[in-house]
């Protein structure tokens, strides 16, 4: 029986997703300038669902402080209140409004991940692309350093550097990102293998095209579909990388709501049935599943794989 | 032939292709009517339809297209109607296919027999011994050296006229009664193309297959079709059997096509001995390791002159170019500008040294970068060597674009994708001569083009050599286009020179025995070209 | 040869020991009536502990997880025993005697005493025991208890301690657990890496930082108790891994349940939650040094700015009570009864701010949960009521890793824990007199210095318990380190296991002692 | 052939020094680390006394050089030390966790490496179908939880009150196939989760990448059924690709799962190392890493290999 109400509600679920992606893609179709609403008519239905539920997170963001019906950090309530009329959605081990925190926590997490992502890419696929384009004993130098830094296990790395460094948000970021990059260099680099024969890099060369030009303008462009696609799986990748350090104790700092943390401080619930943990932990899967439709609609259309 | 039996029947088919949202149609309405044992010739440009029509008689759409009217019907079974599975029981037993590039459609992970054998042993036709028996018989028709073993070679082990030849065996592995050739012989030397033809001519004769040969190439068609349909642009213009139209094409469109092969730029009088060449190629040998893939190799090149540089592939001659535009320094021999020597490596050569040799690519769809607009790919040369900028910049971009026979303002914020071949080609060339360069490297830059469009591109860089005093090194394997451009010849063959001087001298005998061999090989409108030549060489190799 | 019953109980004779009473059981029994029935004997212990490292070893001199300390009781026994009254008795000592001066002392050894290996104890056993943590270069955990031990010498059964100074309490420091008495070998040394003793339970197989087991000790002198036949000891970090496993069944007893979700472990069926408040206190120690701690305006503002009601509510779920700024336990002995309970005041806070010439405070402080269960949540909950002062709390998160060493006692405001000590003395001369070792806050009171010293050779019951009220009052009014908690010792146990009526307050796993006290119900 | 014995030994000779690097940068860091083995093993109980006579009877207060280079000679000669907190080998440290880890990692590859290829080819081949887009969107739902939260509730669901399975996977001496199988599969099945994913997405795309081949074009005129299309023309040529993920799938499987190992008391490597690392003990450190990094080495090593031997332009040279 539990199933089949499980069932239904996933046939729901899924159809108010499906309604919801498609009234997006109608409305955007609308609003938009003619070159973009050309794109996204040929969005299919998880890309649109994607994008909107990107759009939400966004915003959520960006607003939190309007949105939030608390303040991030104010104790409002005794600690693990139930759903209630005040509280949407109850409350966490200190007293704090869950949803305020939720709603904080996609600021804190979406930028920091962002952040990191952003800065994992810059280095590793500027490195990447540079020793791919220069060769010889540059490429071998990155190259090897990037497999000792691979061959150690990131997250015992990450804990080693950030006991060094400290844990503060800074320190995080920089260290988080740097064991990112490696991953990311090693896909820069081979898929700028493939770019650097194209007769036009060539045609650049010989032109007498300065590196940052033929990385930026010749290379750059043309390995973005790779790298986007990855820039989606890796930002996902950090919030998990955030949420496992916080559960060796290392986490973002309190009382800064995010919501790795706020699996991990609230998940020993699970155990009891209770299902809040699985709202920091659904906002995660939501953001996840979404951003790799959207990359996947947009490799499909790099790839230039025409059927539907 | 009409009196035999009718094998297949197109009727009012149309094709639509998707681009972006929108289904455009790419053929409308061609009819088609094929017996047994004949053998259908499909020509026309890019863009004519010709494989979406032959593939159409499989059944088959590529993906992003789709059948949406008209009827096909082979030997009773109505391909539109008939479920896929019934399609699929067709595909490879009774209708087979040759792939253009026979390197690419090989599976590289398989060897050639178990690709050989698939057919047969999945459509039940035979078992697996018999059709390794059967593929070494057919092997050996297909005058395949080693017949019993070169089954067992992976694809990449086995030249590509072999591989041209090993796939139209496995075509013809279960005997089918239709056959599509999609241009098995474009991607082949021209030496090496002999041999294939003839090779497929007289299996399809032996087993008395029919065929429809789909091709761009006029001569070769000639030799191998009993008719010939003229397609433009999903349409058809005339059909008539091969004599007939080789000799008295109704339309203008075929009498067009007909004449592309008669551009010949004019005669140039000889340079004076004691001018300095603009370029200089002295006693280059080059290589990569060890392996010297260019050995002792001389030539000049003059201010408004163009050598052409001839050679099948592996010849060497675009390492030549490579070593001039000091990609590839050489081992020994050095290259003179204007008489002096040039550093063997570019990253050592001048600002003013690069600007002064331009190249233009075989391919511009590798060799312009696919994300940048023709206002960058154009502007960028003119930028850096020249300082132009803002209004200058765009100013300059819109005169190269006009020299190219582009309109500016429409053209100067497209992307190359949005360009056909033939305009992409021009983007090169305007790239080139952005640079304000004496000297320009043309490596096979017809080859990948229709043969109006690649008349169009030789007939401006005439014209632009002459405008700007040009000396153009042209590298190529097509003969005529030699014809056609060059005011000197190079022959190239393993990294040797084996002959070089003046055009006119290159076309009258005596020649080296290899000029000649290439000379001969140059397919002619005659419909007797291939079986005259093929009996001269027997004769030759018999007495 | 456990035949020595005689010899059960205190020792009228001895001085002092008679009344150590230092806590009673402050036993939370949700269920109503405690648990009792007639002890049975039979049947495997399965205990999941929190705390244990794959660098735990056999060494007595390293023992610091809880796994070790648990294991250690169980496998070993001490001079001198806190029985579950609070009270302290003899347990491989018959008796003790001290000169007046309480600086020489004479324990009576009980003889016939067996370890597992069968081997039986001696005087020079005792000897080669407590000398593992003395000298010039231990480098045993325990070096500073024993610092003031300056001889010991055997005569027959007889063991007599010197002392460099008078200590009335020192029978209870023969009961820390690292001073196991275990064989001594041939040159006088032990071996630090055995694992025989002549506890209730002989390590049968030991794998640091996974767990143990235990086989019953078949010559255990002890009558009437070690009633398992068996006892493993699994490690478990994780807090809901714990639970699972208890709740689960795969384990009996667990030693500490997740304070957060305590009271849902509660409502599981067949689950018992055990409770005890003795000695163990959370604390925020200041180093009063270093400004704006150096004024005692500022660590007052402090005290009065934590709400502790909240704390005690929140962080350990209702489980402790009230801390009043000094690490002296209600149940403990000369625990100061007169003193006012500090409460949240931003009021005085502010007052004190003001006193300090102050506006408003801006203050890092350094936590992190390896501080004690709960740190980082009581640095939240301390910034937030703090604010109301115009007091403001940055909670800096330090790495659980290496907090011991890089952050307590380095930075100047941070979280601490003690387990606490069995006598206040013993409290007092650990973490609060000047040039203690671990004087966390690095507190110089001239006074309370003094009375440490004359309180600790104090024979005079009344004398002494004035002085350590002064001494608790000094600590709370002007001492260097805010104490709002209590915390409990919670664990929980699934209710096939039976308990006696009284539960050790002294210590988690009741004393340590679960294994020698605890049974099967049938 | 002998080009791949030549590209073996390259490589192994460049994973020893790969080993050497980073033997030094956790030696190195672990020095960095503020405290040392003989603070954080007394810990709260340190004193300054007993502090600097564990570092002398240990041998701590050599400059870092020699006690590096003393390490490292003492490796080169096959003896991987003993661990400063215990004093047991190194050697039997490892070697028993190791059997552990290695078991558990095999056994969630045995599960999630067939499992993950034969997802992907599904996907590939109903590609954009409702059963693509499930399985795709399920994939990405379980590798974004969190490794311990997804083990909570398979322990919620499958253990627990009633489950059949249990909960914790530790176990005492040598247990049965069958027992060892029951006891670790919560962890096998969590890992299995967290590493499906992304071996399923990269077969997926690495098939479809290849589907607009001419060769793959060549395959469906000549009548083959779609499947056969997928499995016998596109696959083979796919693996290269493939083989590298799921090789850097197992290395995560053997290096990165100390969350799994903590939340099912399993006595793995990676606790271990945590421990290790939190005491400094710095022989078991870098023991540890020593094996993390050649299982690492290896595994792309052996990746590379398989992807040149499912190449036969790389094995059969012209």
């Amino acid at each position: 029986m539990g199933f089949i109400i499980g069932l239904v509600w996933f046939v729901v679920v899924i159809a108010i997703a499906m309604a919801a992606g498609l009234l997006f893609r109608f409305l955007m179709v609308q609003i938009c300038p003619k070159g973009i609403a050309k794109e996204m008519r040929t969005a299919p239905m998880t890309a649109s669902f994607g994008m909107l539920m990107i759009l939400i997170y966004i915003i959520v963001a960006v607003f939190a402080p309007l949105i939030a019906p608390f303040s991030e950090t104010e104790i409002v309530g005794r600690e693990y209140d139930a759903w209630n009329n005040v509280n949407l959605l109850g409350t966490d081990n200190l007293g704090r409004d869950m949803l305020s925190r939720l709603i904080y926590a996609a600021r804190n997490t979406v930028g920091i991940a962002f952040i990191i992502t952003a800065l994992a890419f810059f280095l590793g696929s500027i490195l990447g692309l540079l020793a791919a384009i220069v060769g010889g004993w540059v490429d071998q130098a990155l190259s090897r350093t990037v497999d000792v830094l691979m061959a150690i296990p990131s997250l015992i790395f990450a804990m080693l550097l950030l006991t060094i460094f400290g844990t503060s948000v800074v320190s995080m970021i920089i260290v988080i990102a740097l064991i990112d990059s490696t991953r990311v260099f090693r896909l820069a680099r081979s898929v700028a293998m493939n770019i650097v024969v194209m007769d036009y890099v060539e045609a650049a060369k010989l032109r007498g095209e300065g590196l940052w030009r033929l990385i930026t303008r010749e290379i750059l462009p043309n390995a973005m579909a790779p790298l986007v696609a990855e820039f989606g799986l890796r930002f996902c990748f950090v919030f998990l990388m955030i949420s496992a350090l916080s559960f060796l104790g290392l986490g973002m700092q309190p009382p800064t709501a995010d919501w790795g943390s706020m699996v991990k401080d609230n998940a020993t619930l699970i155990t009891f049935g209770d299902i809040t943990p699985l709202l920091p932990a659904g906002a995660i899967a939501l953001l996840t599943v979404s951003v790799n439709f959207v990359v996947d609609w947009q490799l499909h259309r790099a790839s230039g794989l025409k059927e539907q | 032939m009409s009196d035999q039996e009718i094998l297949l029947t197109i009727k009012g088919l149309r094709i639509e292709g998707r681009a972006d949202e929108e289904w455009l149609e790419i053929v409308k309405g061609v009819d088609l009517t094929l017996h047994k044992g004949e053998v259908l010739g499909l020509i026309g440009e890019s863009g004519a339809g010709k494989s979406t029509i032959g593939l159409a008689a499989m059944g088959f759409a590529r993906d992003g297209c789709r059948i949406s009217g008209g009827e096909i019907l082979f030997d009773g079974i109505n391909l539109r109607t008939s479920s896929e599975a019934e399609r699929r029981a067709l595909r490879g037993k009774r209708i087979a296919y040759v792939a253009q590039s026979a390197a690419a459609s090989f599976n590289p992970a398989h060897k050639l027999i178990d690709q050989y054998c698939e057919g047969p042993v999945e459509h039940g036709v035979m078992g697996r011994s018999e059709a390794e028996r059967d593929a070494t018989e057919l092997y050996a028709k297909m005058q395949l050296p080693e017949p019993e073993t070169i089954g067992f070679r992976y694809p990449h082990q086995v030249s590509g006229g072999q591989l041209q030849r090993a796939m139209t065996a496995m075509a013809m592995a279960c005997r089918p009664d239709l056959i599509i050739f999609d241009e098995p012989t474009t991607a082949l030397d021209v030496t090496t193309q002999i041999e294939v033809l003839s090779a497929i001519r007289d299996i399809v004769e032996q087993f008395n297959t029919a065929a429809i040969y789909i091709t761009h190439d006029l001569a070769v068609v000639a030799q191998m079709a009993d008719k010939i349909k003229v397609l433009l642009r999903g349409e058809e213009v005339e059909e008539a059997d091969t004599r007939t139209m080789l000799a008295n094409p109704s339309k203008d469109y075929t009498k067009s096509l007909w004449a592309v092969r008669s551009y010949a730029r004019a005669e140039q009088p000889p340079v004076d001995s004691d001018v300095t060449p603009v370029v200089s190629v002295r006693g280059v040998t080059a290589g990569y390791g060890t392996v010297d893939v260019l050995k002792n190799i001389n030539f000049d090149i003059h201010a408004k002159r163009t050598v052409a540089v001839v050679g099948e592939s592996g010849s060497g001659k675009s390492t030549a170019a490579r070593v001039i535009t000091g990609l590839l320094p050489p081992h020994t021999g050095e290259i003179l500008f204007n008489g002096t020597a040039l550093p063997p490596d570019y990253r050592k050569r001048s600002r003013e040294q690069l600007r002064q040799a331009q190249m233009i690519y075989q391919s511009a769809d590798t060799a312009l970068n696919p994300k940048l607009r023709l206002r960058e790919l154009i502007g960028r040369p003119a930028q850096m060597y020249l300082g132009l900028n803002g209004k200058a910049l765009e100013t300059r971009t819109k005169d190269l674009l006009s020299l190219i026979e582009l309109e500016p303002d429409d053209y100067i914020d497209r992307l190359p994708s949005e360009l056909s071949g033939g305009q992409k080609q021009r983007i090169g060339i305007a790239r080139a001569l952005a640079a304000e360069p004496q000297f320009i490297i043309c490596d096979e830059v017809t080859s990948a083009l229709d043969q109006l469009v690649a008349e169009g591109i030789l007939k401006l860089l005439d014209k632009l050599q002459s405008e700007f005093n040009l000396a153009y090194m042209f590298i190529t394997h097509d003969l005529a286009t030699v014809k056609a451009i060059a005011d000197e010849v190079v022959v190239m063959k393993e990294g040797i020179v084996v002959e070089q001087g003046p055009k006119a001298q290159m076309f009258q005998p005596p020649h080296d025995p290899y000029t000649e061999l290439l000379l001969s090989s140059v397919a002619e409108m005659d419909p007797d070209w291939l079986t005259n030549l093929l009996e001269e060489r027997a004769g030759l190799t018999a007495s | 040869m456990n035949s020595l019953t005689g010899s059960r109980g205190p020792s009228r004779r001895t001085v002092l020991q008679g009344s150590a009473a230092i806590g009673t059981a402050a036993l939370i029994t949700p269920w109503g009536t405690p648990l009792r029935a007639e002890p049975v004997r039979g049947g495997t212990l399965r205990v999941g502990m929190a705390h244990g490292s794959t660098t735990d070893s056999m060494d007595p001199g390293t023992w610091d997880s809880g796994f070790s300390i648990l294991q250690a009781h169980t496998s070993n026994n001490y001079l001198s025993e806190i029985a579950a009254d609070g009270s302290l008795i003899p347990e491989l000592a018959e008796s003790w005697e001290a000169s007046a001066d309480a600086t020489t002392w004479t324990f009576t050894l009980r003889s016939g005493v067996q370890y597992h290996s069968g081997h039986v104890m001696t005087a020079e056993d005792v000897i080669a025991s407590i000398n593992h943590h003395r000298g010039e270069d231990s480098t045993s955990a325990a070096a500073p208890i024993v610092a003031d031990i300056t001889d010991i010498t055997a005569d027959g059964m007889n063991v007599i301690f010197t002392l460099s100074a008078g200590n009335a309490d020192f029978p209870f420091v023969m009961s820390d657990y690292h001073l196991p008495i275990v064989p001594a070998q041939a040159d006088g040394s032990i071996d630090a890496a055995g694992t025989d003793g002549c506890g209730p339970y002989a390590i049968e197989e030991v794998e640091s930082g996974v767990g143990s087991r235990l086989v019953r000790h078949d010559g255990y002198w002890k009558p009437n108790s070690a009633w398992f036949d068996a006892v493993e000891l699994i490690v478990i970090h994780d807090n809901a891994a714990r639970q699972n496993a208890l709740v689960s069944g795969e384990v009996d007893y667990i030693d500490t349940a997740d304070l957060n979700t305590v009271h849902l472990l509660e409502r599981a069926p067949g689950i018992e939650i055990l409770s005890v408040t003795g000695t163990q206190h959370y604390g925020l120690p200041m180093d009063t040094r270093a400004a704006p701690f150096d004024d005692i305006n500022v660590r007052m503002a402090l005290k009065f700015s934590i709400d502790r009601q909240q704390l005690v509510d929140t962080i350990l779920n209702g489980h402790g009570t009230l801390g009043n700024d000094h690490p002296i336990g209600p149940g403990q002995r000369f625990f100061n009864t007169e003193l006012e309970q500090r409460e949240y005041d931003p009021d005085r806070a502010q007052f004190h701010l003001r006193e300090a010439g102050l506006e408003s405070l801006d203050v890092d402080i350094h936590l992190a949960d390896a501080a004690f269960a709960g740190a980082m949540d009581t640095g939240v909950l301390f910034a937030e009521s703090a604010a109301a002062s115009g007091i403001n709390i940055n909670v800096v998160r330090e790495p659980n890793d290496g907090y011991w060493s890089n952050v307590w006692m380095q930075e100047p405001f941070v979280g601490t824990y003690w387990s606490g000590r069995p006598t206040a003395d013993w409290m007092f001369s650990t973490a609060y007199t000047d040039g203690a070792p671990w004087n966390e806050t690095y507190w110089s009171h001239e006074r309370f210095n003094m009375l440490v010293t004359s309180a600790r050779s104090e024979l005079d019951e009344d004398l002494r318990r004035e002085q350590y009220f002064e001494m608790q009052q000094i600590v709370s009014d002007e001492g260097g380190t805010i104490i709002p908690m209590f915390a409990a010792y919670v664990g929980a146990h699934s209710d096939t296991l039976a308990r006696p009526e009284q539960i050790a307050t002294n210590w988690r796993n009741d004393g340590q002692r679960i294994a020698e006290r605890w049974w099967f119900a049938t | 052939m002998s080009h791949i014995w030549m590209m073996i030994a390259q490589r192994l000779a460049l994973g020893l020094v790969t080993l050497l690097v980073v033997s030094l940068i956790i030696f190195l860091g672990t020095e960095l680390l503020p405290g040392d083995f003989a603070q954080e093993i007394l810990g709260q109980a340190a004193t300054p006394e007993t502090v600097a006579a564990l570092r002398e009877q240990l041998g701590l207060n050599d400059p870092m050089h020699i006690r590096y280079v003393g390490w490292l000679t003492d490796v080169l000669r096959g003896d991987l030390g003993e661990s400063l907190a215990n004093g047991q080998s190194v050697a039997d440290l490892i070697g028993r966790r190791l059997g552990n880890t290695l078991s558990l990692a095999l056994y969630a590859a045995a599960i999630a490496v067939p499992l993950s290829l034969s997802l992907g080819i599904l996907a590939a081949l109903f590609r954009n179908s409702f059963f693509d887009r499930v399985a795709n969107a399920s994939a990405l739902t379980s590798i974004s939880f969190p490794e311990f939260f997804v083990a909570y509730i398979l322990i919620f669901w499958l253990a627990g009150a009633g489950g059949p399975f249990p909960s914790m996977a530790n176990f005492r001496g040598d247990p049965s196939l069958g027992d060892f199988l029951y006891r670790t599969f919560l962890p096998a099945l969590t890992l299995t989760l967290v590493v499906t994913a992304h071996m399923m997405r990269m077969t997926r795309a690495a098939i479809i990448n290849l589907l607009a081949s001419p060769y793959i074009e060549m395959a469906r005129l000549k009548g083959m059924k779609p499947m056969r299309v997928i499995i016998r023309h596109a696959l083979p040529n796919a693996l290269a690709p493939i083989i590298n993920v799921v090789a850097l799938n197992l290395a995560y499987l053997i290096t990165g799962v100390v969350v799994v190992e903590v939340v099912f008391v399993y006595p793995g490597l990676g606790q271990l190392m945590v421990d290790s690392v939190s005491a400094r003990d710095m022989p078991v450190v870098q023991g540890i890493s020593l094996v993390f990094a050649a299982a690492f080495v290896l595994l792309n090593l052996t990746a590379d290999v398989l992807a040149t031997l499912s190449n036969p332009r790389l094995i059969h040279r012209r």
